[in-house]
C-alpha cells in the first residue's frame, strides 16, 4: 500500500534517513523498531508530509505522494497520531471528533452566514457519528469534558477516535506506548486490533515495548542508521544478530552484582 | 491549555516576538526559604503524608508518602496521571504542599526553595528536557556544580569515569548527542552536586531496550556507591526487579507499598499495573 | 454688567506627537499676545482674554476634532490653530466651517488648504510657499549660486516649498542637483547627507525645521565637510540654529517673512525675558495669529466669528497704521476710534487672496553666530 | 452578579459616559452633543478596527502590528474611488504608470517562475539577476517620465492621477479589498516563512506602505494631502441654508448650527453603527459555526489540525486577509469622516498600538469585548487630557502661583495620555488578563 | 581616475557614519536580543528604556557642567554615564519587581509579556516626557572632531575631506569594548554561564540550583546598561528627543531579527547590516564613481538606486529577503 523507495532526509550534513526502502502491506499492522536516532520518527514525518525529503519517493496505492503536505495526505486517507497526545485542549471531546471530517460545508465562511440550514443538518449527523465513536472507545462519559482535562490515556484513545471519524486507509502511530501505563496500553492495543479487523485500517506502529509489538504487529521492521536493517515476524527479528547488537541487547550486566550485594 | 488566563497565548508562535525555547513549567512553591528544624529518626529522605496540588488547583496528592533510605533504590510506579511526577516535584519543593512534611537527613525541609534543597544535597533529573542542549557536555556538568563553591574537578573526573563516553564528547554541544548519551549527561549533571540523594523521573522513557539496560546498569552502579536513588519508572517490571522498595501510586494515594520483589509477586499489582 | 467681559481664545496645537517639542513655545507666543491685549485693557470694554490650550496631537484627526469641539463647547470665540496641515484641514472641514468658527493657523501651509471651502473663516499667518520659492531663487541667483542640492522635511510644508524653490530656481537658470526628503524625528541622517554630498552643489538648501531634521542635516553636512554654505528658508531661521551649530554656519543665508517694520526684532526683544524659546519655529506666527483674531474682534466690535471674520483681512493689510509687536494696545485704540491699521506683527503679516500671508521677506545672513538682516525683498 | 450582567453594565457605562459628555459640563465633560457624537463616531470606527484585530489575534493568534498600513490603504481607496476623474492625468501619464506597474509585476512574476522552474545553480542566479536588473531599469524608464508628467498637472491642487468619481460609500468595500490584497501578499510571504515572523513583517510593511503613500505623489498627492473628499452626507453649511431644514430644526427647538452639525454627525453614527453591527453579526456567526470550531482547533494545536486535514497556512492567510480587510474598511470610513487623506498622520503609536490596547483591554477572542474596548479606550484617549488637567489642577492647587513645578506639571498634563493608556493596559493585564469581556 | 579620492569620499559618507550608526543599532539590538533570549519576549519598551537612560545621563551631565566638571576633550556625558546606568538599572529592576515578576510567577506565556511591555512602553513614554519634556536636549561638549574634513584636506592635499567626529569614534570604541566585555561575561564567567543555562532550559537551571530571579536581575541590569550606553551614544552623536527613541525601536528590531533573535553575535551583525543598507542603497554613487572610473565612463545621473525616502523600506526589504533564505536569521537565532 505504501512504498518507500530509497528515501533520504539530511539535516545539514547529518543523514537522519539514509536510503530507506520499505513496503507496507495493505491490512497489516506493521511494527517499526530501531535504536534511538535510527530515523524512525524522521521517516514518519517525511511520509506524513511534515518534512520534505532530500530525495527519494513515497507512493501510496501507486500514486506518488512525496512531499505532499499533511492536510492533503489526510484527504487521501493517510492519518497519524502523535507520540505526545495532540488533543485540542480547549474543545470538548466530542468537538475534538466533530472537527475531523474534511469538506464540511460549515467550514466555508459564506455558508456560516447564508447556509445555516445545511450546516445544522450536517452538524446533527456529525454529532451522531462522534457519539458512536466515543461509544466504540468506551469513553462516552467524557464527551462533554474539555479534552485538556481528561487523563492521558483517554487523550490517546481520543486521538485514535479521530482516525475513526473518516474512512482512513492507513494510520501511523508514533510511540503510542511511551509513558503509558501498561494496562491502558493493552486496552489501546485491543482498540487498534479491532479497527484493523472491523474496518480494515492499515497500521504502522513505532514502539520500543516488545510486548506491545508482540501483541499486535506482523511484520516488524527494524531500522538502524537511517536504513532498514531487518524485516520479518517478531520472532525472526528477535533472533537476528544485527538487531540484537544494535537494538535489543542482552539484558542487565550489573544485575548479578546487585544481587550479590544484597 | 491550562485554565490560567496568563497562559493563554491564542496559539501564537510568532518568532519575531516570542521565544518558546526552553521556557519553564516548574513553579517553586516558595520564593524564599522558610525555617528548617531537626527531627529524629525516619528514613534518609521522606515525603511524609503529603497533600497538595499545583497553584490554586485541586489537590493531586492525598496523604502520599514516599521514602528512600541510604543505599537503596526506591521505585515509584503507577498509571498515568497518578501523580508520580507530582510526588517527585513535591519532594523537590515545586509543589504547594498543604499538609505533610518533607524530611532529609533528619531535617524538616518542607519550607525550603528548590535551590536550597539542592544545596542540602538533593539531585533531580527530570523526565524530559533534562540537559542544556546548547551548552557543551562539560558546561552541562559545570552547571550541575553551580551551587558548589569548592573545586569540583574531582567530581567531574568521577563522572567521566562513570560515563566514559562523556569524556570523549566533553566539548560537543549536548544537543548533538543520542538519546542514551543525553540521559547519561543528565545523570552526570545531577551527580556533580555530590548529592546525598538522587531523584530520577522516568529515565528510560522512550529509550530502546539496549539503552535502557545500559542506563539501569549505570544506575545500579551509582547506587552501589552508597547514593540513595528515588525514581519513577513506567518500565515497571524491569524497575521493580532492581528496586529495594517499590511504591504504587493511584490517584495521588499510596495503593501498594513493599519491596520490589513483593510487588512483582503481588497478583493484584501485576494485573492492574504490570499488564498481567 | 459690571464684570469685565471675557474673550475666550482657543489654542489648538499638537502638544503631543511629532512636533510636541515646538508647540509649547508656539502656545506661549499666542498667550503672550493675549496677555498683552488683556494688559492693555482696550479690547471691547476692557475685556480679558482667556486662552484655552487643547491638544491637536498633530497627526491624530480624531483627537484634533474632539479637542476643537471641546473648545467650542467651552465657548471659544476664536481658534488659534491648528498646526499640522492634516489636522488643520480636518478641524476646518468638520468643526470650524460647520460651526462658523474663525481659525487662524500659524503653521499650516498646505496649498490644498487654500482652495478648501472655508466660507471665509480660515486664515494663516504662515506665508505661501509659492512666494517664498520665488524669493529664495532670487536670493540664490543674486549671490551667484549656480547649483544647489535641496532637501526638505517630508511634509506638506517642506514638499510645497521645495517644489517651489526648485521650479523657481530652475526658471532663473540654476541647477538643482538633487531633491531629497528627510523625515523629522528620526535622528540619523547619514543616508541623506551622503546622497546630498554625492550630488554636490554650491549650496545646500534645507527646507526643514531648525530644531528638527533640518538641524540634523546641517550638522551632518558640516561635520562631514560636504557643504559649508546653507540656504535657509523660514523654517530654518532663528537664533537657536547658529547657537546649536556654531561658527561654521557663518556665511549661510536665507530669508524669512518680514518687512521693514523690524517687527521681528521688536518681537525678539519683547519675548527675550520670557521662559520660552521665541526663536523656535512658528512662535512669531503664533503671536500674530492670536493678535489678528483679537484685533479683528475689536474692528468688528464683536466677538462673534460671523462678525469679525470679515475684518481679519482688513486689519492685516494696508491701508492703515503699521503695527508691530508690543503695539497691540495702540492698535486696539485706533480701531476703537474707527481708524485703520495694517498689522505687521512679528512676521510682517500680509494676507492675500483667500486669507494667507503673502508677505514681504527679509533676507538674512548668519554673521558671527547671529541672524542679521541683509535687505528686504 | 452574573457575567452577562457585568458585561451589559460595562457597555452601559460607556454609553452613560458618552451621554454625560453630551449633557453636562461638570468635571471633565464638555456638555456638547457635538463633542459626544465626535467621540462616539471615532469610537465606532475604533470598535470596527478592534474587531478586525480581534479576528486575527483572538481567533487565530496572529500578531499583526501593521494595522496602520491597512488603515492607510483604506484611506487611499477613498481617494482612488471617490475623487473626480482627471482626464489630463490619464492622457499624459496614467497609461505609462499602469504599464510600468504591470512591467514591475511581470518582472517579479518572472523572477518567481525562474526560481521555481529552473534548476538551482549559477545559471539560475545569473538569469535571475539579469531579469531583475533589466526589469528594474525598464520599469524606471517607463515609470519616471510618466510620473513627472502626471505630477506636473496643477501640482498645487492635483498632481495625481485622481479617482474614479464614484460614490464615496463604494470606497468602504473598496478599502477593504485594497487592504485584503496587501494582506494577501504579506501573508503569503510572512506566513509562508518557516518560522512565523508575521509581527515584524507587518510592522515593516506598514512602514513601507506609509512611505509609498507619503512619497508617491502621483498616487494620492503624498504629503501634500488630499482634502475636501466627497461625503455621503450633506454639508452642514448647506443644511443651514436650507429653509426647510432650518424650519424643522426650529420645531425641535434647536438653532440651525447645532441642528445641522448634530444631524450630520448622527447620520455618520447611524451609518457606522450599521457597518459595525453587520460585521459583528458576521464575526459572531462565523465563530459559532464549524468554521469557528476549526479555527479554535488550529489555535489549540496547529500540528494536530494539520494532520486532521485542515490547511493551516491557508486558514491563517484567510483570517489574516479578513481581519486586515476589516481594518481597511474602518480606514476608509475614517478617511470619509475626516473628508481628507493625510499620509503624514499615520503613526504606529496611534494606529497600531492603540488598537492593540483596545483589543487586549476589551477581551481578546471576544467580539463584544473588542467593541467595548474600542469604545472605552477611545473615550479615554480623548478624555484623559481634560482628566489630566483636572487632576493636575487638583494636585497643584496647594502650590504657590507661578512656581516652576506647578507650571511644569500643568504643561505636562497632555502627556498623561500615553501614561494612562499604559496604566490601563497594565491594570487589565494584571487583574483581568483575558480582558474586560473574556472569551467564553 | 582618482581612486584615493573615491575611497576617501566613500569612507567619509558611507563607512564612518555607517559604522557609528551601526554600532548604536547593534548596542540597542543586543539589549533586545538578550531579553528575547533569556526572558523570552520582545521588549517593545526598549526604545523608551534607552530614552530614559539617556535622560538620566543628560540630567547628571547638566549638573556636572554647572559645577564645572568636565572630561577634557571628551564629552562630560561620559562621566555622567555611570549614573545614567545606575538610574536605568534602578528603573528596570523596579519595573521588573512591580510588573514583570508577577507574570513570571504565573508562568505567563511570552506573548503576554510582549503586551505587558507594550504597557510599560506607554508608561515610560509618558514618564520621560513628564520629567525632561518633549523637546530637543543638547548635552554634547568637549572636542568635536578627532579629525575634521578641513584638517584632513590640509594634511593630505586631497580634494575630498574625511571627518571623524569624537562622538563617532567614541561610539565605535565603546561598542567594541562593551561587546567584548559582554562576550567574555557570557562565555567565561559563572554568572554568564548561568544566564545561558537559564536561556537554554529554565526548569533545569532551577534544578541545578540556579536562582532564576538572580538571572533575571542580572539580565535586566545588563540590558539597562546596554540601553543607557546605546541611548547616550546616540544622543551624543545625533541629538536627544524622546520621540526619536521610539522611532528607533523599528530598526533595532530589524537588526536583531536579521542577525538572528537571541544571538548576540547576530545582533551586532544585524546592526551593521541595517545601518549600511540604509546608507548604501539610497546613496548617490555619482561622486565615488566619478572619481573611481575613467572620465569616459563617468556617470551623468546620480546613480542612486532608491531615493532616500525609502531608506526605511530598504531595511525591511532586506529583513524579509534574509528571512526567506535563512528563516532564523543570519546567525542561527535563539541561543544566548
Ligand atoms: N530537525 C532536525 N534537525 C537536525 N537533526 C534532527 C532533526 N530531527 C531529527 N534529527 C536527528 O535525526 C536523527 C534521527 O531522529 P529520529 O527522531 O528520527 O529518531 P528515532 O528513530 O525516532 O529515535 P527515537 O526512538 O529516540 O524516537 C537523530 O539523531 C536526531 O538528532
Ligand atoms: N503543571 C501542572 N499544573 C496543573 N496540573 C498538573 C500539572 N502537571 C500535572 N498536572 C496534573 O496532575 C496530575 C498528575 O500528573 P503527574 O504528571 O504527576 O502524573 P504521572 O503519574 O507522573 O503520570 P505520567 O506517568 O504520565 O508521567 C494529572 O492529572 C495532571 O493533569
Ligand atoms: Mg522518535
Ligand atoms: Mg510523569
Amino acid at each position: 500500500m505504501i512504498v518507500v523507495e530509497d528515501l533520504h532526509k539530511h539535516f545539514g550534513g547529518f543523514h537522519a534517513v539514509d536510503g530507506a526502502s520499505l513496503e507496507i502491506a495493505k491490512g497489516s499492522i506493521t511494527g517499526l523498531i530501531g535504536p534511538n536516532g535510527a530515523g524512525k520518527t524522521t521517516l514518519f514525518n517525511v511520509i506524513a508530509g511534515v518534512l520534505q525529503p532530500t530525495s527519494g519517493r513515497v507512493t501510496m496505492d501507486g500514486e506518488d505522494i512525496t512531499g505532499l503536505p499533511p492536510h492533503e495526505l489526510f484527504h487521501k486517507g493517510l492519518l497519524r497520531t502523535f507520540q505526545i497526545a495532540h488533543e485540542f485542549s480547549s474543545m470538548t471531546c466530542r468537538e475534538n471528533l466533530m472537527m475531523v471530517p474534511g469538506n464540511q460545508s460549515g467550514e466555508t465562511l459564506w455558508n456560516t452566514w447564508f447556509g445555516r440550514k445545511r450546516i445544522a443538518d450536517e452538524e446533527r449527523a456529525l454529532r451522531a457519528k462522534a457519539d458512536e465513536v466515543l461509544e466504540f472507545l468506551t469513553i462516552s462519559h467524557i464527551a462533554d469534558l474539555k479534552a485538556g482535562q481528561v487523563s492521558g490515556g483517554q487523550k490517546k484513545l481520543l486521538e485514535l477516535g479521530r482516525t475513526m471519524m473518516v474512512d482512513a486507509k492507513i494510520v501511523f502511530l508514533d510511540e503510542v506506548g511511551a509513558g503509558v501505563n501498561r494496562t491502558l496500553l493493552y486496552t489501546i492495543a485491543d482498540a487498534i486490533k479491532r479497527l484493523n479487523e472491523e474496518r480494515g485500517y492499515t497500521f504502522v506502529v513505532i514502539e520500543h515495548d516488545m510486548e506491545f509489538i508482540d501483541r499486535l504487529c506482523d511484520p516488524v521492521i527494524c531500522m538502524a542508521e537511517g536504513k532498514k536493517l531487518a524485516e520479518g515476524t517478531l520472532d525472526e527479528i528477535k533472533a537476528n544478530e544485527q538487531v540484537i547488537e544494535a537494538y535489543l541487547g542482552t539484558g542487565l550486566k550489573n544485575k548479578d552484582k546487585l544481587e550479590a550485594d544484597a | 491549555m491550562s485554565d490560567n488566563p496568563y497562559q493563554d497565548d491564542h496559539g501564537n508562535k510568532d518568532a519575531s516576538i516570542t521565544n518558546l525555547k526552553g521556557a519553564g513549567t516548574m513553579q517553586p512553591a516558595h520564593q524564599k526559604s522558610g525555617p528548617t528544624h531537626k527531627v529524629d529518626g525516619g528514613p534518609f529522605l521522606i515525603g511524609d503524608t503529603m497533600t497538595g496540588g499545583y497553584g490554586k488547583g485541586p489537590d493531586i496528592l492525598h496523604d502520599c508518602t514516599i521514602a528512600v533510605d541510604k543505599g537503596e533504590i526506591a521505585v515509584i510506579v503507577g498509571p498515568n496521571g497518578a501523580g508520580k511526577s507530582t510526588a517527585m516535584k513535591a519532594v523537590f519543593g515545586m509543589l504547594n504542599v498543604r499538609s505533610g512534611t518533607v524530611r532529609l537527613d533528619g531535617e524538616d525541609i518542607t519550607q525550603l526553595t528548590p535551590q536550597d534543597r539542592v544545596i542540602k544535597g538533593m539531585g533531580f533529573v527530570p523526565q524530559t528536557s533534562n540537559i542544556f542542549t546548547s551548552m557543551t557536555v562539560e558546561e552541562n556538568l559545570e552547571m550541575g556544580a553551580f551551587i558548589r563553591t569548592d573545586d569540583f574537578r574531582d567530581t567531574m573526573e568521577q563522572v567521566y569515569d562513570l560515563f566514559p563516553i562523556l569524556r570523549d564528547k566533553r566539548n560537543q554541544p549536548a544537543g548533538e548527542l543520542s538519546g542514551g548519551q543525553r540521559q547519561q549527561v543528565a545523570v552526570g549533571r545531577a551527580l556533580m552536586t555530590k548529592p546525598k540523594v538522587l531523584m530520577l523521573d522516568e529515565p528510560t522513557a522512550g529509550v530502546s531496550p539496549i539503552v535502557m539496560d545500559e542506563l539501569f546498569d549505570r544506575i545500579i552502579e551509582v547506587a552501589r556507591t552508597g547514593l540513595p536513588i528515588l525514581m519513577v519508572e513506567q518500565n515497571a517490571k524491569q524497575a521493580l526487579e532492581i528496586a529495594d522498595k517499590g511504591y504504587v501510586l493511584v490517584q495521588g494515594r499510596n495503593a501498594y507499598t513493599g519491596t520490589g520483589k513483593e510487588l512483582l509477586a503481588d497478583p493484584e499489582v501485576r494485573k492492574s499495573f504490570l499488564g498481567g | 454688567d459690571g464684570h469685565a467681559k471675557e474673550v475666550k481664545l482657543g489654542i489648538l496645537l499638537g502638544f503631543t506627537g511629532p512636533i510636541e517639542s515646538l508647540t509649547p513655545h508656539m502656545a506661549a507666543g499666542a498667550e503672550m499676545a493675549a496677555a498683552e491685549v488683556t494688559a492693555s485693557g482696550k479690547l471691547l470694554d476692557s475685556a480679558t482674554v482667556t486662552t484655552m490650550r487643547a491638544d491637536s496631537a498633530c497627526v491624530d484627526n480624531g483627537i484634533a476634532i474632539a479637542s476643537a469641539e471641546k473648545l467650542l463647547a467651552e465657548g471659544a470665540n476664536g481658534i488659534m490653530g491648528s498646526d499640522c496641515s492634516g489636522v488643520t484641514g480636518a478641524v476646518l472641514q468638520n468643526v470650524a466651517v460647520p460651526n462658523g468658527m474663525v481659525m487662524i493657523s500659524p503653521s499650516a501651509s498646505s496649498p490644498g488648504l487654500t482652495t478648501m471651502e472655508d466660507n471665509g473663516l480660515f486664515f494663516r499667518t504662515t506665508p505661501s510657499d509659492a512666494r517664498q520659492g520665488e524669493v529664495m531663487a532670487q536670493v540664490l541667483k543674486d549671490r551667484g549660486v549656480n547649483s544647489i542640492a535641496l532637501t526638505y522635511t517630508n511634509n506638506d510644508y517642506g514638499k510645497g516649498l521645495s517644489d517651489s524653490i526648485k521650479s523657481n530656481f530652475e526658471a532663473v537658470g540654476g541647477e538643482v542637483t538633487i531633491v531629497a526628503a528627510h523625515e523629522d524625528g528620526k535622528g540619523d541622517y547619514s543616508a541623506e547627507v551622503g546622497a546630498l554630498a554625492s550630488a554636490g552643489g554650491d549650496v545646500l538648501v534645507v527646507a526643514g525645521y531648525l530644531d528638527q531634521g533640518g538641524l540634523g542635516i546641517i550638522q551632518g553636512a558640516l561635520d562631514s565637510g560636504a557643504f559649508d554654505t546653507f540656504g535657509l528658508p523660514d523654517g530654518m531661521v532663528g537664533d537657536s540654529l547658529p547657537t546649536n551649530v556654531g561658527p561654521d554656519l557663518d556665511g549661510s543665508f536665507g530669508q524669512i517673512a518680514g518687512s521693514q517694520s523690524k517687527g521681528a526684532e521688536v518681537f525678539a526683544e519683547l519675548a527675550a525675558g520670557k521662559d520660552f524659546d521665541h526663536t523656535s519655529a512658528y512662535v512669531g506666527e503664533s503671536y500674530d495669529a492670536a493678535a489678528l483674531i483679537l484685533l479683528a474682534m475689536q474692528a468688528a466690535n464683536s466677538t462673534a466669528p460671523a462678525d469679525y471674520a470679515a475684518k481679519v483681512l482688513e486689519v492685516a493689510n494696508a491701508p492703515g497704521e503699521p503695527i508691530n509687536p508690543g503695539e497691540l494696545g495702540k492698535a486696539l485704540e485706533i480701531l476703537a476710534a474707527g481708524g485703520d491699521i495694517d498689522y505687521q506683527g512679528a512676521t510682517g503679516v500680509e494676507l492675500i487672496g483667500p486669507g494667507e500671508s503673502a508677505g514681504s521677506y527679509r533676507e538674512i545672513e548668519i554673521k558671527d553666530g547671529k541672524v542679521t538682516t541683509v535687505q528686504y525683498r | 452578579m452574573t457575567d452577562t450582567m457585568k458585561h451589559t453594565l460595562l457597555f452601559v457605562f460607556v454609553g452613560v459616559m458618552i451621554l454625560l459628555e453630551g449633557m453636562t459640563d461638570v468635571l471633565f465633560f464638555s456638555g456638547s452633543w457635538n463633542s459626544a457624537l465626535v467621540i462616539l463616531n471615532m469610537g465606532l470606527i475604533s470598535a470596527i478596527m478592534a474587531i478586525g484585530v480581534n479576528i486575527q489575534w483572538g481567533f487565530a493568534g496572529l500578531f499583526n502590528v501593521g494595522i496602520m498600513g491597512f488603515t492607510a490603504l483604506g484611506g487611499l481607496a477613498v481617494v482612488l474611488v471617490s475623487t473626480p476623474v482627471i482626464p489630463e492625468a490619464w492622457s499624459s501619464g496614467g497609461a505609462g504608470i499602469v504599464m510600468a506597474l504591470v512591467m514591475g509585476a511581470l518582472t517579479v512574476v518572472a523572477a518567481v517562475m525562474i526560481t521555481k522552474f529552473m534548476p538551482a545553480g549559477r545559471l539560475r542566479a545569473l538569469v535571475l539577476a539579469v531579469v531583475m536588473i533589466a526589469g528594474f531599469f525598464v520599469y524606471r524608464a517607463i515609470f519616471d517620465p510618466s510620473v513627472s508628467s502626471v505630477e506636473a498637472i496643477n501640482p498645487a491642487l492635483q498632481g495625481n492621477i485622481g479617482g474614479l468619481g464614484l460614490p464615496v460609500l463604494l470606497a468602504w468595500p473598496a478599502g477593504g479589498l485594497l487592504a485584503a490584497g496587501a494582506a494577501w501578499l504579506i501573508g503569503k510571504t510572512a506566513l509562508g516563512l518557516r518560522s512565523d515572523y508575521l509581527a515584524i513583517a507587518t510592522l515593516g510593511i506598514a512602514e513601507i506602505i506609509i512611505a509609498v503613500l507619503k512619497n508617491e505623489d502621483w498616487l494620492s498627492r503624498g504629503v501634500k494631502n488630499v482634502v475636501g473628499l466627497p461625503r455621503p452626507l450633506p454639508y452642514e453649511v448647506d443644511l443651514q441654508n436650507d429653509p426647510s431644514f432650518v424650519e424643522r430644526a426650529a420645531s425641535w427647538g434647536l438653532d440651525p448650527v447645532t441642528a445641522s452639525t448634530v444631524y450630520v454627525k448622527a447620520g455618520y453614527a447611524l451609518m457606522f453603527t450599521v457597518v459595525l453591527l453587520a460585521l459583528l453579526w458576521m464575526a459572531q456567526m462565523a465563530l459559532k459555526s464549524p468554521w469557528g470550531r476549526m479555527m479554535r482547533a488550529i489555535r489549540d494545536n496547529e500540528t494536530a489540525a494539520e494532520a486532521m486535514g485542515k490547511d493551516v497556512t491557508r486558514r491563517h492567510l484567510q483570517i489574516f486577509v479578513l481581519g486586515s480587510a476589516i481594518c481597511g474598511i474602518a480606514g476608509a470610513m475614517m478617511t470619509t469622516l475626516d473628508s481628507q487623506l493625510t499620509p503624514g498622520s499615520y503613526n504606529p503609536l496611534r494606529f497600531t498600538f492603540l488598537i492593540w490596547v483596545m483589543v487586549i483591554v476589551g477581551g481578546s477572542g471576544n467580539n463584544f469585548g473588542a467593541v467595548l474596548g474600542g469604545m472605552l479606550i477611545w473615550f479615554f484617549w480623548i478624555k484623559v487630557e481634560p482628566m489630566g488637567i483636572l487632576l493636575m489642577e487638583l494636585v497643584t492647587s496647594g502650590m504657590a502661583e507661578g512656581s516652576a513645578l506647578k507650571a511644569h506639571l500643568l504643561e505636562s498634563a497632555s502627556h498623561m495620555r500615553l501614561f494612562t493608556m499604559g496604566l490601563i493596559l497594565l491594570l487589565v493585564l494584571r487583574f483581568s488578563p483575558r480582558g474586560l469581556i473574556p472569551e467564553k | 581616475m582618482d581612486l584615493l579620492n573615491a575611497l576617501v569620499a566613500l569612507t567619509n559618507f558611507v563607512i564612518v557614519p555607517g559604522l557609528a550608526y551601526g554600532s548604536q543599532l547593534a548596542l540597542g539590538a543586543l539589549g533586545v536580543t538578550l531579553i528575547y533570549g533569556i526572558l523570552r519576549f520582545s521588549n517593545f519598551a526598549h526604545g523608551d528604556t534607552m530614552a530614559f537612560g539617556a535622560m538620566v545621563t543628560i540630567l547628571v551631565t547638566w549638573l556636572f557642567q554647572s559645577v564645572g566638571l568636565s572630561a577634557g576633550p571628551l564629552p562630560t556625558a561620559l562621566l555622567a554615564l555611570p549614573f545614567g546606568i545606575l538610574g536605568t538599572i534602578a528603573l528596570a529592576l523596579f519595573t521588573d519587581k512591580t510588573v514583570y515578576r508577577f507574570y513570571r510567577q504565573q508562568k505567563a506565556k511570552p506573548v503576554i509579556f510582549v503586551m505587558v511591555s507594550l504597557g510599560v512602553m506607554f508608561i515610560m513614554n509618558g514618564l520621560v516626557r513628564f520629567i525632561i519634556g518633549p523637546g530637543d536636549q543638547r548635552f554634547t561638549d568637549g572636542e568635536r572632531f578627532v579629525i575634521s574634513a578641513r584638517t584632513f584636506k590640509k594634511l593630505t592635499g586631497l580634494d575630498e575631506g574625511l571627518a571623524i567626529k569624537t562622538t563617532e569614534a567614541l561610539t565605535v570604541v565603546t561598542a567594541v569594548i562593551v561587546v567584548a566585555v559582554l562576550f567574555w561575561f557570557l562565555n567565561k564567567t559563572r554568572t554568564g554561564k548561568s544566564m545561558r543555562a537559564y536561556s537554554d532550559n529554565e526548569d533545569l537551571a532551577l534544578l541545578s540550583g540556579i536562582n532564576p530571579e538572580r538571572v533575571v536581575m542580572y539580565t535586566w541590569m545588563i540590558v539597562a546598561a546596554l540601553a543607557t550606553i546605546a541611548g547616550v551614544l546616540y544622543g551624543l552623536d545625533k541629538s536627544f528627543k524622546p520621540f526619536t527613541y521610539f522611532q528607533l525601536l523599528l530598526p533595532i528590531f530589524a537588526s536583531a531579527i536579521v542577525g538572528g533573535l537571541g544571538n548576540p553575535l547576530g545582533a551586532i551583525a544585524g546592526g551593521f547590516i541595517i545601518a549600511f543598507s540604509e546608507v548604501t542603497i539610497t546613496y548617490a554613487w555619482k561622486k565615488v564613481l566619478t572619481y573611481g572610473l575613467p572620465d569616459s565612463l563617468a556617470p551623468d545621473g546620480l546613480v542612486q538606486l532608491l531615493s532616500t525616502d525609502y531608506k526605511f523600506a530598504v531595511s525591511f526589504a532586506i529583513l524579509i529577503v534574509v528571512l526567506l533564505f535563512k528563516p532564523t536569521g543570519l546567525f542561527k537565532g535563539k541561543a544566548v
